[in-house]
């Protein structure tokens, strides 16, 4: 442990301290999306880059698109300064405390666990030469515990159809509300930046079997040149999604699924692949899911069905 | 023992501060971010974990806290078109 | 192919739920039915064979632990499987009813339900800590979205209160995940129950999460408050689900916990009773607010609060006959649930409202609707012949057998305030209207037989429950873990 | 194997018809009342044929386990038949009474529904085998009779109803607790004669005693005994047939009949004596006796002066059961048909009185013997009945349980009975006089020969006959006293 340590330690209770108490919803959501950097840059440091990638690419930066996106939404009057606690003031101080419990426990209980872990974590990297992704976490995440991931996976299509239930497009807010996608400097950007976004995002889909990256945070990229293209009016929302949008946004799960059903007679088991086709069969269920995985967090922000080209 | 570890410290500073946050502020949206921060102090719990393994981070926390973001990215997606469909229905009865 | 069930009964409803969103706006009904049926037949399958067979694994991938995750299907599992599978039939049908396919919301109560099946299934299976908490979000994030097809701006806020709730909920017990992975390195629950044995602060500070957490998923109180807005403002199926299977899933898993790898930390007798002592708040508190609701979907949904509480009265008994008691009552609780909000959905949608007082005189025009709800409420009463009084008998037997007296009195006031609360709506049935409101009867909306029915043979499945005792408990079993 | 299951399809029969009953629906009257004289004519047939069972000393059982180690049980001993075949009979006639007296009302499907399912639940309490089945039906039979009681829909009606609802279900709770309490010591409760505790008081003394209690409280409440009776007089709102229902065979019966089958087939005399019990019994019969008899003096309205007459003639039963010397029993017993076939008479008649000249206060009764002598004839015989007067059903009743008392060398009953007599004869004399002699109230009501239509008066006089029958004839084989006496044989082991 040293200074440096220290200091971002510091600086990430700050920032999450600010965040929640600043009374200015804009200036909250700002220091959020500050936070969530730092974050990444922290995983990064604790060797674990993959989670840095997925923590900037999606929880800073889909989620704050998303946080920034909803603050210009909603009315005026509630866009400003948020109410403060209605609670007592010793109900707070009970609360304060309790929480102070709560982290001084938690603390206390990770400062207890055994220096060195031994288990699934130390079998996972020796049995790693076997499967056919080298990157551990990819082995992990599509192979050891693949089945976790499948029905995350199937939890990101659940919040896309809840979205849409909830009947408040994003995107259509957004155009309505004011006229800073009309800028002249929004084109250019997505000019300049889309192409970029979208060779990154791919990239990081392919190299995720062997270096940092996957399907999540190349996915997420992606998204990004989505949202984009939506900010800079390339796209728009639709009332219903056509056949192709729809197959696109379950394609990796039906793949993932399809391909442990149809293999299960065979292997045995559920999601377990023959050891010549194993390397296509997470290939293939890793560019397939990206593809989903952009898509729906691309849904998630324009909030309608469907989607639409506009040209121009 | 893990030992002193300051972001070990800092992980459950911030799962304290969200739970503070979730239970005084009254807004939803900051609600929401006051869990986010819960979340991401477990998340920063389980990769101090991680790297615990003498040859190299453990994998499988990582693995664990990829899923939560994903999962915790999704619900506050659609728990920001709540907050955005509850503002609307608001202006609605106001008008 | 029998250890091929567990994957079927959680990837078929799953892939049922795709498909259906593929499917788009087309044709109506048969695809939803084929759905239903998609979904059904290997949880029906699967516990058949349970009960045959014992015990089921599944190794995802063909990795052993604690490598991989393992599927377990033993008679626990089985029976909440079925509990799903029956009640999710039925309830099913009831929304063939109610949501058309043509209109694009309701079409998507038919992908969002599946997924919360092959969700639920997948969760009942799962012996995995952290794949317990994928699923407990996958049940929670398909419920949430179900809420909001009542389109009200009260859906709406109850559906945001739950999700933030929820999703705090989750946090906390994959908080305590963390903390048992960092002490034992597994997240398989029988390994890593096997490494946390002699206990310690760090597995008491874990289990103090994970309870807390999943304590807040099932509404308990205090942390019930999300629980009323929600069951009470969502479409009736939909209530219906929440109430017998969603808000069962998080107090599963509880159960789960304290049978296995949290036996020790949960078993000390200041948990256990701090614990029951939350479960009779709930009896009393629940039931006490359901006899002051004015709409009656909410005196259901306050039921529900209410009757979750028996389930934390296992704690401190700890025996076999508590085990039973509780989970035969969640199981009955579940199937006499459903009964009650589907019949008070049918009166809503007949008479276009559910305040109680107003039904005054409304008996013999929904004379089914009141009938299905009377005969649902015998099994929430506890009273014979019925599920509900069985689960209560096991139960007062395992309390006085444990010599906790007052244990047994709480659960005979429970009794007697459920029945305050659904005589109170049967009264209105019986009562004659007010002289002056005569010859303004208001119009009566016909319900076809996909509503009706349902709801009756639910009802009547919750008095079958009090002959059943003998099948279900075997299919049961002992306590897994030997726990107690 | 069918005929071993009869106790299971007398219930069946009932239950049966309440279900096509409550499917027919309201508009197809003839189906429903064809359903439900057909059902209940062939049950009379069924009991019949059970009755002779019994006598030949054939086994009737049905158990089924619906818990490990929980069986519901039916089956058919001497006592089950004494109860069954009161229920029978007065359910045929009832149902006749009902159909009569219902003409032109709504809601006559729920009526009769629920009015088959109350006589289902009754059957179920006869025949069940050991205390969770009878708790199944005593439970069933609260819920089958409280749409009964509020059936008018009055606002009145629907007070009652909670009040009834507090009591009884309260009372069921209590009953379950202590049936349950028993159940932890080891004893299933089966009804055994002799009892079937086993030697468990020698061990749990104290908590023996204590469920002794918790059983009476909960099996108090619908027998009415002071001061757990407060509902039944309240009852009296509901449509005549119900309370005749109420008070001869079903709710009140189920309560004294589950008080005959704890001390005899649970605890067993000897225990009941040995732990001082039945002198308990006795005594709160006895208390409960004269408060009844006291009360009804001070009432105005007929049917209620009739419902404290219940309150006090019920505990007749609990007495000669609380003496536990074998003539009293015999008193007690045959008291559980004779009560019933008066006490049914008499709420006819006043159903009578009501439905035809729309009578329900006692001043009002002024002279009506000479509108109504049929329906005031039964009256008088049930009243006189009552009264314990030769040789009405009524003194064979009294007059064992004063032997019994005698037997017993309790000797301070007999002032109870002798005090229980006078006061009868105060609330009942001035109502015959009233209907006989006193000259009516205005000319109208002295005008001619007014009877109930015959659909009531038909099965008032069945009642009234076999209330004196069962007095007259008691010494022929098969008597309602005849048949006591071989239950009582058997209890005693003779």
């Amino acid at each position: 442990m040293n200074l440096f340590d220290a200091l971002t330690a510091l600086l990430l209770v700050l920032l999450a301290w600010r965040c929640l108490i600043v009374p200015d919803l804009f200036r909250s959501i700002v220091l959020f999306v500050v936070f969530g950097l730092l974050l990444a840059l922290t995983w990064a440091r604790l060797d674990a880059p993959d989670l840095a990638l997925a923590e900037a690419a999606i929880g800073a930066g889909v989620l704050g698109v998303l946080l920034l996106g909803t603050w210009r939404a909603l009315g005026s009057p509630r866009r400003g300064e948020t109410p403060s606690s209605s609670l007592p003031a010793g109900l707070r101080v009970l609360s304060a405390a309790g929480s102070a419990v709560l982290a001084g426990a938690l603390a206390y209980g990770l400062h207890l666990l055994p220096g060195t872990g031994d288990g699934a974590g130390t079998l996972a990297l020796e049995t790693l030469p076997l499967p056919a992704t080298g990157q551990p976490v990819t082995a992990v995440l599509l192979d050891f515990r693949s089945y976790d991931t499948l029905l995350e996976t199937a939890v990101l299509l659940m919040a896309v159809v809840g979205t849409w239930l909830a009947r408040s497009p994003l995107l259509d807010a957004l155009s309505s509300e004011d006229a800073t996608a009309h800028t002249p400097v929004m084109p250019v950007l997505m000019r300049l930046f889309a192409p970029v976004l979208l060779v990154t995002g791919a990239y990081l889909v392919w190299a995720g079997a062997y270096t940092p990256g996957g399907a999540f945070q190349g996915g997420a990229v992606l998204a990004a040149a989505g949202v984009l293209l939506a900010l800079g009016r390339r796209l728009g929302t639709a009332p219903d999604a056509g056949w192709l949008l729809r197959l696109l946004l379950v394609l990796g799960v039906l793949v993932f699924i399809g391909a442990g059903l149809l293999l299960m007679p065979a292997q045995n088991a559920f999601m377990a692949y023959p050891e010549r086709w194993a390397g296509l069969i997470m290939h293939l269920v890793e560019y397939t899911l990206a593809v989903s995985i952009a898509l729906s967090l691309l849904l998630l922000f324009t909030g309608r069905p469907g989607l639409r080209g506009i040209s121009g | 023992m893990m030992g002193l570890d300051v972001y070990a410290i800092a992980a459950a500073v911030l799962v304290g501060l969200g739970f503070h946050g979730l239970i005084t502020q009254p807004h939803p949206l900051k609600r929401l971010l006051a869990v986010n921060v819960v979340g991401n102090g477990v998340f920063l719990a389980l990769i101090v974990l991680a790297r615990r393994l003498p040859d190299g981070p453990d994998p499988i926390p990582h693995a664990m806290v990829l899923t939560g973001i994903v999962i915790a990215v999704s619900a506050t997606a659609f728990g920001l078109a709540l907050v955005r469909r509850q503002a609307r229905d608001a202006e609605e009865r106001d008008d | 192919m029998t250890e091929m069930l567990p994957v079927l009964a959680v990837f078929l409803p799953l892939l049922a739920g795709v498909i259906l969103f593929l499917s788009g706006p087309g044709p109506g009904g048969l695809w939803a039915l084929g759905g239903i049926v998609l979904s059904a037949a290997p949880s029906l399958l699967l516990v058949r064979q349970v009960a045959v067979m014992g015990t089921i694994e599944h190794l995802m991938g063909g990795w052993s632990v604690p490598l991989g995750i393992r599927l377990m299907a033993d008679g626990l599992s089985a029976l909440m499987i079925l509990l799903t599978a029956v009640v999710g039939v039925l309830v099913s049908i009831h929304a063939l009813g109610l949501f058309d396919r043509r209109d694009a919301a309701s079409r998507q109560f038919w992908v969002l339900w599946p997924l919360l099946w092959g969700a639920l299934n997948a969760l009942f299976l799962s012996a995995d800590l952290f794949n317990a908490y994928v699923t407990l979000e996958l049940v929670t994030l398909a419920a949430i979205p179900l809420v909001l097809l009542a389109g009200s701006a009260r859906a709406v806020s109850a559906a945001l209160r739950y999700l933030i709730l929820a999703l705090f909920g989750s946090m906390l017990y994959l908080a305590g995940v963390a903390l048992i992975y960092g002490l034992t390195g597994v997240l398989d629950m029988q390994l890593a129950g096997e490494r946390l044995a002699g206990g310690g602060w760090v597995v008491n500070l874990a289990a103090a999460l994970m309870v807390t957490g999943l304590l807040v998923k099932a509404a308990i109180v205090p942390f019930h408050l999300w629980l009323p807005d929600a069951h009470g403002s969502a479409p009736a199926p939909v209530s219906a689900l929440l109430s017998a299977l969603v808000v069962k899933a998080a107090v599963y898993l509880l159960l789960r916990l304290w049978s296995g790898p949290l036996l020790e930390p949960l078993s000390q007798p200041s948990v256990a009773w701090l614990l029951a002592g939350l479960g009779v708040a709930a009896i009393l508190y629940g039931s006490v607010q359901a006899l002051r609701q004015p709409r009656l979907k909410l005196v259901v949904a306050y039921s529900t609060v209410a009757q979750l509480g028996y389930m934390l009265l296992l704690f401190p008994m700890a025996g076999l006959l508590a085990w039973q008691g509780v989970i035969y009552h969640g199981v009955a609780h579940g199937v006499a649930k459903a009964a009650l909000f589907l019949a008070a959905g049918n009166i809503l949608y007949q008479i276009g409202h559910d305040r109680i007082v107003d039904l005054r005189g409304s008996g013999t025009v929904l004379a089914v609707s009141f009938g299905t709800f009377a005969i649902a409420g015998i099994s929430i009463m506890g009273l014979p012949p019925s599920g509900g009084f069985l689960g209560k008998w096991l139960l007062l037997q395992a309390t006085l057998g444990a010599g906790a007296w007052w244990l047994a009195l709480v659960i005979l006031a429970g009794g007697l305030l459920a029945a305050g609360y659904v005589f109170r709506v049967l009264r209105a049935a019986f009562q004659l209207p007010d002289s002056d409101a005569e010859g303004m009867e208001p119009p009566v909306r016909h319900i076809g037989p996909l509503m009706r029915w349902p709801a009756l043979v639910l009802a009547l499945l919750g008095i079958a429950l009090g002959f059943a005792g003998e099948p279900l408990l075997a299919l049961l079993g002992d306590m897994p873990g030997g726990a107690g | 194997m069918i005929y071993q299951a009869l106790p299971l399809w007398v219930l069946m029969t009932s239950l049966v018809a309440a279900l096509v009953v409550f499917v027919a629906g309201e508009r197809r009257h003839r189906l429903r009342i064809t359903v439900n004289l057909a059902a209940a004519v062939f049950k009379l047939l069924l009991v019949a044929v059970m009755l002779v069972g019994v006598l030949r000393g054939d086994l009737f059982l049905v158990r089924f386990a619906v818990l490990p180690g929980v069986e519901l049980i039916l089956h058919a001993d001497a006592l089950t038949m004494l109860f069954t075949t009161l229920s029978a009979v007065l359910w045929l006639v009832t149902t006749v009474y009902a159909i009569s007296y219902l003409e032109q009302r709504p809601n006559r499907a729920r009526f009769f529904g629920f009015f088959s399912l109350c006589v289902a639940a009754t059957m179920g309490i006869a025949t069940a085998g050991n205390l969770f089945t009878f708790f199944v039906f005593y439970e069933l039979l609260t819920l089958a009779t409280w749409p009964l009681v509020v059936h008018n829909g009055w606002p009145k009606a629907m007070a009652v109803g909670r009040l009834y609802l507090r009591y009884t279900l309260g009372g069921g709770a209590v009953l379950l607790l202590g049936i349950v309490a028993l159940n932890s010591l080891g004893v299933p409760g089966d009804f055994l004669a002799g009892g079937s505790l086993d030697g468990v008081e020698k061990t749990h003394r104290a908590a023996v005693f204590g469920i002794f209690l918790l059983l009476l409280g909960g099996l108090g409440v619908k027998a009415a005994v002071v001061p757990l009776h407060v509902w039944l007089p309240s009852a009296m709102v509901a449509p005549a047939p119900v309370s005749a229902l109420l008070h001869a065979v079903a709710v009140v019966k189920a309560g004294a009949f589950g008080i005959v089958r704890v001390v005899y087939d649970v605890y067993g005399l000897e225990v009941m004596t040995e732990l001082q019990l039945g002198t308990l019994l006795a005594a709160v019969a006895s208390v409960t006796i004269i408060y009844g008899s006291l009360k009804a003096i001070a009432q105005t309205d007929l049917k209620r002066r009739l419902a404290y007459s219940t309150v006090s003639q019920v505990s007749y039963i609990a007495l000669g059961v609380g003496l536990g010397s074998p003539l009293a029993t015999v008193g007690g017993l045959v008291h559980l048909v004779h009560q019933g076939l008066m006490k049914i008479t008499l709420f006819f008649c006043a159903g009578n009185y009501a439905e035809t000249h729309g009578i329900h206060k006692i001043t009002e009764l002024n002279g009506i013997g000479r509108r109504m002598p049929w329906t005031t004839a039964m009256f008088t015989l049930g009243a006189f009945g009552m009264m314990g007067a030769p040789p009405l059903a009524g003194f064979v009743s009294k007059w064992y349980l004063g032997m019994g008392a005698l037997q017993a060398e309790a000797l301070w009953v007999i002032p109870v009975l002798l005090v229980s007599t006078a006061l009868n004869a105060i609330y009942f004399l001035p109502m015959l006089y009233r209907a006989w002699f006193a000259p009516p109230a205005d000319r109208e009501a002295a005008a001619g020969l007014a009877e109930a239509r015959l659909g009531l008066l038909v099965p008032t006089l069945c009642t009234g006959i076999a209330a004196l029958g069962a007095g007259v004839l008691a010494g022929l084989p098969l008597s309602p006293l005849s048949w006591v006496a071989f239950i009582v044989a058997q209890e005693y082991g003779e």
